[in-house]
């Protein structure tokens, strides 16, 4: 993806970063002269509609919780909409038999390691493309825009192999922390989100702090990473979800089960791992695997839907 | 890790790795045992336990490292793959050398870890199949357990008739596959050359397989909504499946109220002639890339050795390797297939033809393609993999 | 304080030239304006004196020094920018002490001089906040201060005010001036509102195409532009132009140029050109009108009197005494 | 006036302007080496990398033997890969197949959720939160969820047990007529909000004016969304139908778990991609598996192509 | 073409009132300019007329008919946006013939009256490209052709000039008043811009908060505003408003209006007020000056002639014809 493809999508991102609203362009409907006959009637039917969808939308992740506070034998019985004996054996177990705490701990350190990672070399790297001058800044930064074109499934072979038993490093990181993280140290779309997200920052703040006698580090620790705040909380976000949610790789690297997942567990489970069909002990795997992701949804939902948005080459 | 006793000499020990999986917390005890055992008997040797999962993939990414463990499990199903990619150590030398016999292991399951002519590793256990019917049900329908294929369709039009739960068999090739053994057909020759899987036997035992399934007499555990035929055995949606011995301490432990019970196998018909099941075992095996070889086998003799497989044996409860070694009781029936028992085993490259089977059976079961199509597309898959 | 000399700069971006052979003296304590149509090169100029780009060719001197080399931070001059350029995540406070932290200058010391800032531009009351919470006008102000605290040798502005209402515009334009004349440190102030450039500098300098038109006080230009741009770019409404053969027949060649508030209603005594033509479109300004006439297929803007009733359709003679008729070249456009 | 000298100067922080040109590049260069040493050892050097591995016999120890092109050879005759005729149950075709049903699936559901959430109604954010909610799950997690509804005791059962009157047990993932089209299913349901996101995002970038230019232009509402919505979305079309695109042809996590890895039932379920697993990680042959990669890399880039050229340069200036 | 009446028109936003019984008659064929300050609901009645907003109360009358109810496209007139609103992807042609295809008129017609509007705005050559093809005085006569193509009972224009730049804005101003000569369709026309109001408008409309302040001819507003708001509104500079007893001494509760360009330097004859003042800083227009003066602490805008030569600190006298003082009571704001 070029430049100026990926561009329309970054003023969204902004305005609902900034927390300004979104832009109109809603088709004129309501409140306009000649629409009010059966207005009303069509408004309802909206309601009723967009409601039904909602349910639709929602309704497994109540069954998905419902379900993990069921006893087993309540959870085979379809239409039980609340738990009839409210029980924490489904979470019990999950931390038991699977040993989902020890995945849940594994999820965690690698999603947070890489975010780490990914603001301090995006920022960094996004910072230094935008503005700083250096000679061939615009082939290298196409370089790494060109990496957007290569799928995943095409490194599985070479990056396994880089990573298991590559002649002159030995790296031997299959099943490893450092494995997995290694190679999630930055995503190309983070990049290039802080970089166009410091494009968009006025030339000018630099140069006041320039004439202000503020060095390179100075303007960057103390003017434009500030500055940079929404693009920040976007990628925080963005990677994340990206490495919670991720499941090629995990399935990929993590050849052992103590660097498992939640996501390898509950696959695991969920095709027969298990041994056994145990739905409250899955879905209260399930339940923690979803709600760290949705609580964040639920409290910075313009950050979240802004960067998703913005790096939506990610999908 | 689980060193156990902590030994004052262990300034001069070595130590040495050892891959497994555990399918239970009961193995997993008693594979810690058994490393414990190991380690009273040899203090200067200590050992790394690794517990593995997934297995294969986890072993291939340390077999691809060059860094595998010293010794570890392979599954006879997998045992062709490995072997002919050169990574596990031959036995016969140091087994010479230290006047270890083979002769008391059963000779089929040495078989199965056989690699032109050398042996690349020691069976630590196994299990056949068997057939597991809950009593009430049989009782209450007012049959006795099935002998033959003839008996079990008889068997299951009766608990069909009583209301009872109906029988469990998986659309898949480890079970199939026994049922072809039971007509006389099989799926490679004894060379492992060539595919023998497109034969009329071969049909005739796969038809009848499926046609309990399509009839309504069994079901699939898909069907059942469950995992496996063990898990419709123990919540009593399947009144007869053909499992192994795993069945046993699954039961017991997950659902110790179900009555049930283990019979032979059954055949085609009556008679010896008409018998077959499918073994599945797993060896100790040495790595070719092991830099402790002289430790590793120091513990694989102690593993197969008559003390090794005893300690496993009491705690996980399967079926020893070795003849002279006792089985746990009330396993007899088990013990009693082994002559009928062919190894869960094919050729190199052959995961990719297992799977092909499984789709191609599946296709046939449910109807998509004759039996005859799925067998020549299975014929053709194997000679593929076999280069041909 | 101290004067500021541009010695032929010239300032090359890839292909164009932004600012060419551009020499410029501002006297200490001076207040220059740079006017001209926009992308004309005054920013470029100001910013090569503020040392946020690079010159070309020639020399920038402030005071004794040549500063080609220095880099912007030391050269002591103070810049407002556009957008104001406020540090939008520090307080007013900060932001005004940024600068003379980053110099290392004592704590008392920036306190001082902040509040003092903060007195001359009744920032006072405003220092904890930050600047969405500020009003334009305010903004505005806590960009003066930034400037100002920094007690530079020059003032540098580009665009100061094209950010404010055409209200604020005005009252903020003699506030700065006045701030001016108290500090009396030079100060360069670019804008694209030639109106803006007459009532606010000493001595404007007009620029096009990155090339010095003419440089004087305001009245200089009004009256003897010295080339065609100037004289159509100075003025509002702008200079009447036609051909010169059109208003007495003779001057082929010559470009006649005269002020619309010039134009007199009807015949006139003394040395004047008569004109008759038909109003077309009459403009109400309250005190005065312009009124669109048409002579000779020729448009023309006259500014009258409020008392002459004129109406569209109307033919009507006017005059234009010839001492107020500048006359250029039509090639060259220099006065001749 | 000596105010140069005169004057207190703060110390300058560099010599001069050339040598702070100098060390803008420098610490450019140390801002950007990690992420471009990153890019290029894990990104640009793996496609040289699996194109020379492509030409080897390559096993779980390394290297076996160079071969040629023959990976590419049997990949081409490899009827688990893809048939001519095309037939269901090969990689290339299963993942055409849930292609062809799924991005215009995802289009149109997008759209039309884009649009009712952009009406003019109150609890309109709560709407977009919700209808996003899914796509923001894991996928080992969706399909935990799908596999506990859909199996033959599952809520989706029982739903259509209640409306025919007698009990229902397909089960849906465990048949290859319904697996790959309950992964549809699950799929349409799950990145719906995604594609809903991106329309929102073009819906919004259309000034309010040009509807009431068209209201005043008296235009029907049906007209308006043909003439006006639907032509200026096109930016919008083009990414949402890439994005999905690319996304149907990376199917892989769903086809997994529902199937063990495996692909079944019956084949239905083996996406290109899950094959290209199954050859490396399960059969340890690294260069056919390099080989498909290859192969499924010229595929996606060439579709990514095509419908660049297909919808045209997806710009609309306003 | 048609007359046009609010009747009495509210408009109510959730919490504000954005028009607030409005009461306006626009002739049949009429130029009806509706100005004042941002947000004071000049495009919230234009929007109304047009059918884009509902009415909350009252009554909106085209013709003989009561509109309140009938929607936009009904409605029979033409909307010149601020942003003009072109069709992004249609080529001119489709954007002028849009609105006629939606009316069924037969292809011929549609394509007669386009080329006709393209004719008259010279857009012929360019009714091929699209809207992103054309400079911004291209696309705003693209929008004026779409509305007289539809040969509307009334066109209705939101500012619709202020994206162009200075100059072009003063050569369509022109434009659209020949235009509508021409068409002599009855227009209403909302700016904010009280120099655009006086020069164009035959009449003129002042709002504030949704008021209507004084609705009349230009010179009307410009020499009896009715209230202070008016006073200060209209006119460029602002009329001085300065408490009455500062003039005079007497006269508490008044606030006096004058005018800067009928502020005159020295003493004068007949019935005026006399004042002293400081200069404080002097602004020069080319043809006038703008002085700001200090006269009892009060800021007061003098524009006087050229000539008169004054500078900064001198102390001078002025004095104001009696007849050009406006008072308004300084509580309710009205004329007395
Ligand atoms: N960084 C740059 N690279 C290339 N060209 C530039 C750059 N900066 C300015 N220019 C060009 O130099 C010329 C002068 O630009 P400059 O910004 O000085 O104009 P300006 O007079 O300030 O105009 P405005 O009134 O619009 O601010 C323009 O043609 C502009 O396009
Ligand atoms: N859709 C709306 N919802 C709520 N308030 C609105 C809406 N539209 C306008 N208003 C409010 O109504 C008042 C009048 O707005 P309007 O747009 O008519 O002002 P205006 O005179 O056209 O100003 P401008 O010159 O800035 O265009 C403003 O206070 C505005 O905030
Ligand atoms: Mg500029
Ligand atoms: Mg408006």
């Amino acid at each position: 993806m070029d430049d100026r493809e990926a561009a329309p999508h970054i003023a969204p991102t902004e305005r609902l970063a900034r927390g300004e609203p979104p832009a109109v362009g809603t088709p004129i409907a309501a409140g306009v002269p000649g629409r009010g006959k059966g207005h009303l009637v069509g408004q309802l039917l909206l309601y009723g509609l967009l409601l039904a969808i909602a349910v639709f939308y929602l309704w497994p992740f109540y069954w998905t919780i419902s379900t993990s506070l069921k006893t087993l034998p309540d959870s085979v019985k379809s239409l039980q909409l609340v738990p009839h004996h409210l029980t924490l054996k489904g979470y019990r177990e999950a931390f038991t038999t699977g040993p989902f705490g020890r995945y849940f701990l594994n999820s965690a350190i690698f999603a947070i390691t890489v975010t780490i990672s990914n603001l301090f070399l995006c920022a960094l790297g996004g910072y230094a493309f935008a503005r700083l001058r250096f000679p061939l800044r615009e082939p290298l930064f196409m370089l790494v825009l060109a990496t957007l074109m290569i799928p995943d499934q095409m490194r599985l072979v070479p990056v396994f192999k880089l990573l298991a038993d590559f002649p002159y490093t030995h790296w031997n990181m299959i099943a490893t922390y450092q494995g997995y993280i290694l190679i999630h140290l930055l995503y190309a779309t983070n990049l290039f989100l802080m970089r166009q997200y410091f494009l968009t920052i006025p030339k000018d703040y630099e140069e006041a702090a320039k004439l202000d006698n503020a060095g390179f580090f100075k303007t960057y620790w103390r003017v434009m990473l500030p500055l940079a705040g929404p693009a920040l909380a976007a990628i925080t976000i963005l990677s994340f979800q990206g490495t919670w949610n991720d499941f090629y790789w995990q399935l990929i690297l993590l050849q052992d089960n103590s660097k498992f997942t939640l996501n390898i567990g509950i696959a695991q489970f969920a095709s027969g791992g298990g041994f056994n069909t145990n739905w409250p002990a899955l879905m209260a795997a399930t339940t923690i695997a979803i709600a760290p992701v949705g609580l964040i949804y639920i409290f910075f939902q313009r950050y979240f839907i802004a960067g998703v948005t913005t790096a939506g080459v990610k999908g | 890790m689980t060193g156990g006793a902590a030994h004052p000499t262990a300034a001069k020990a070595t130590t040495i790795t050892l891959a497994h999986w555990s399918s239970s917390p009961v193995e997993l005890k008693g594979i810690r045992a058994t490393i414990n055992a190991f380690e009273k008997a040899n203090p200067s040797i200590k050992v790394n336990e690794i517990n593995l999962d997934p297995y294969p993939e986890g072993m291939l990414a340390r077999f691809a490292a060059r860094k595998p463990p010293d010794i570890f499990y392979v599954d006879s199903n997998v045992f062709p793959d490995w072997v002919s990619q050169g990574v596990l150590e031959p036995l016969d030398a140091r087994m010479a050398a230290a006047h270890m016999s083979k002769k008391p292991f059963y000779p089929r399951l040495l078989d199965a870890f056989r690699y032109k002519g050398k042996l690349y590793g020691l069976p630590k256990d196994w299990s056949p199949l068997a057939m597991e019917a809950n009593t009430k049900a049989l009782a209450a329908a007012g049959v006795a357990a099935p002998k033959t294929w003839a008996g079990l369709t008889a068997a299951a039009k009766k608990l069909k008739a009583a209301g009872q739960p109906p029988v469990c068999l998986g659309v898949d090739l480890a079970r199939i596959l026994a049922f072809m053994y039971q007509n006389g057909g099989g799926f490679l020759n004894a060379t492992k050359t060539k595919a023998i899987v497109n034969t009329s036997k071969n049909t005739a035992a796969v038809s009848t397989y499926i046609n309990w399934i399509q009839s309504g007499l069994a079901r699939t555990p898909a069907q059942l909504g469950m995992g496996w035929c063990g898990e419709a055995l123990g919540k009593e949606k399947a009144s007869i499946i053909f499992e192994g011995n795993w069945v046993t301490s699954y039961m017991h432990d997950t659902f110790p109220g179900v009555s049930w019970k283990t019979y032979p196998l059954i055949g085609a018909k009556a008679g010896n002639k008409y018998r077959g099941n499918l073994g599945f075992t797993a060896s100790y095996s040495i790595a070719k890339d092991s830099k402790n070889k002289a430790a590793a086998f120091k513990m694989l003799q102690f593993l197969d050795g008559p003390v090794g497989q005893k300690v496993w044996i009491s705690n996980v409860g399967y079926l020893p390797a070795r003849s002279d070694v006792k089985p746990p009781a009330g396993r007899a029936v088990y013990l009693k297939e082994a002559p009928f028992t062919h190894p869960w085993q094919f050729a190199p490259g052959f995961s990719k033809v297992t799977d092909t089977a499984n789709n191609e059976l599946q296709a046939a079961f449910e109807g998509k393609e004759t039996v005859d199509v799925a067998l020549r597309n299975i014929q053709a898959a194997a000679n593929a993999a076999l280069g041909h | 304080m101290a004067r500021v000399l541009f010695d032929h700069v010239t300032k090359r971006f890839d292909g164009t030239e932004a600012v060419k052979d551009f020499t410029v003296e501002v006297e200490d304590g001076e207040f220059l304006v740079l006017v001209g149509p926009s992308g004309c090169g005054k920013s470029t100029a100001l910013r090569m004196l503020a040392g946020l780009e690079e010159v070309t060719d020639g020399r920038i001197i402030i005071g004794e020094r040549v500063v080609n080399n220095v880099p912007a931070g030391a050269r002591d001059v103070a810049m407002v920018f556009q957008s104001y350029a406020l540090y939008p995540h520090m307080t007013v406070y900060d932001n005004l002490a940024f600068g003379l932290r980053n110099q290392h200058i004592p704590r008392k010391e920036v306190d001082r001089r902040v509040r003092e800032a903060g007195e001359i531009l009744d920032l006072a009351p405003l220092l904890k906040r930050k600047p969405k919470q500020l009003s334009g006008g305010q903004r505005q102000r806590v960009a003066l201060g930034r400037a100002i605290v920094r007690e530079p040798v020059a003032f540098l502005m580009d665009e100061p005010l094209s950010n404010l209402d055409a209200q604020l515009r005005v009252a903020t334009r003699a506030e700065i001036l006045k701030l001016q004349q108290r500090l009396d440190t030079t100060t360069i102030y670019v804008t694209h509102d030639q109106v803006e450039a007459m009532t606010m500098g000493d001595r404007i300098v007009v620029m096009n195409h990155g090339v010095l038109q003419q440089a004087g006080a305001p009245e200089e230009l009004y009256t003897k532009p010295t080339n065609l741009f100037v004289a159509g770019f100075i003025g509002s409404p702008a200079m009447n132009l036609v051909p010169a053969e059109k208003l007495n027949g003779a001057g082929a060649g010559r470009i006649a140029g005269f002020r619309p508030e010039h134009v007199e209603l009807g015949q006139r005594g003394g040395d004047a050109v008569q004109l008759t033509g038909r109003v077309e479109v009459r403009e109400y300004l309250g005190d005065e009108q312009l009124v669109h006439l048409n002579v000779k297929d020729t448009p023309i803007l006259a500014k009258l009197p409020i008392e002459e009733r004129v109406s569209p359709g109307d033919e009507i003679s006017l005059s234009i005494a010839r001492d107020k008729i500048h006359l250029f070249d039509a090639e060259t456009g220099e006065r001749v | 006036m000596a105010v140069a000298t005169g004057r207190r100067r703060a110390p300058g922080r560099f010599q001069s302007v050339g040598s702070a040109k100098l060390r803008e590049a420098l610490v450019g260069y140390a801002f950007v080496i990690v992420p471009l040493a990153f890019f290029m050892l894990f990104f640009i050097f793996p496609i040289g990398y699996a194109m020379y591995i492509s030409f080897f016999d390559w096993g779980i120890l390394g290297k076996i033997g160079y071969v040629g092109t023959k990976n590419y050879r049997d990949l081409w005759h490899d009827h688990l890969f893809w048939t001519w005729p095309p037939r269901r149950g090969t990689a290339i075709w299963n993942t055409f197949y849930y292609t062809a049903i799924v991005v215009p699936a995802q289009m149109a559901l997008g759209l039309a959720l884009a649009l009712a959430v952009n009406a003019r109604i109150r609890g309109k954010s709560f709407f977009r939160a919700a209808f996003y909610f899914p796509s923001l799950t894991s996928s080992a997690a969706v399909t935990a969820i799908a596999l506990f509804i859909l199996n033959s005791g599952g809520l989706l059962n029982a739903l259509l047990g209640k409306i025919e009157g007698h009990p229902v047990q397909t089960p849906w993932f465990a048949q290859s007529s319904t697996a790959l089209e309950s992964i549809m299913g699950l799929n349409i349901w799950t990145t719906s909000g995604t594609m809903m996101l991106f329309y929102l995002a073009t819906l919004q970038s259309i000034p309010t004016d040009v509807y009431e230019a068209a209201a005043i232009d008296g235009t029907s509402r049906w007209r308006t969304f043909w003439k006006i919505t639907f032509p200026l979305l096109k930016p919008g079309h083009f990414f949402v139908a890439v994005l999905s695109f690319i996304g149907c042809l990376k199917l892989f996590d769903q086809a997994f778990i529902i199937s063990g890895g495996k692909g079944g039932p019956a084949y239905s379920t083996v996406t290109a991609v899950l094959y290209l697993y199954q050859t490396a990680i399960f059969d340890s042959h690294w260069g056919y598996a390099a080989a498909i990669g290859m192969v499924l890399f010229v595929i996606i880039f060439f579709f990514t192509l095509v419908q660049r050229l297909l919808f045209g340069r997806a710009e609309i200036g306003y």
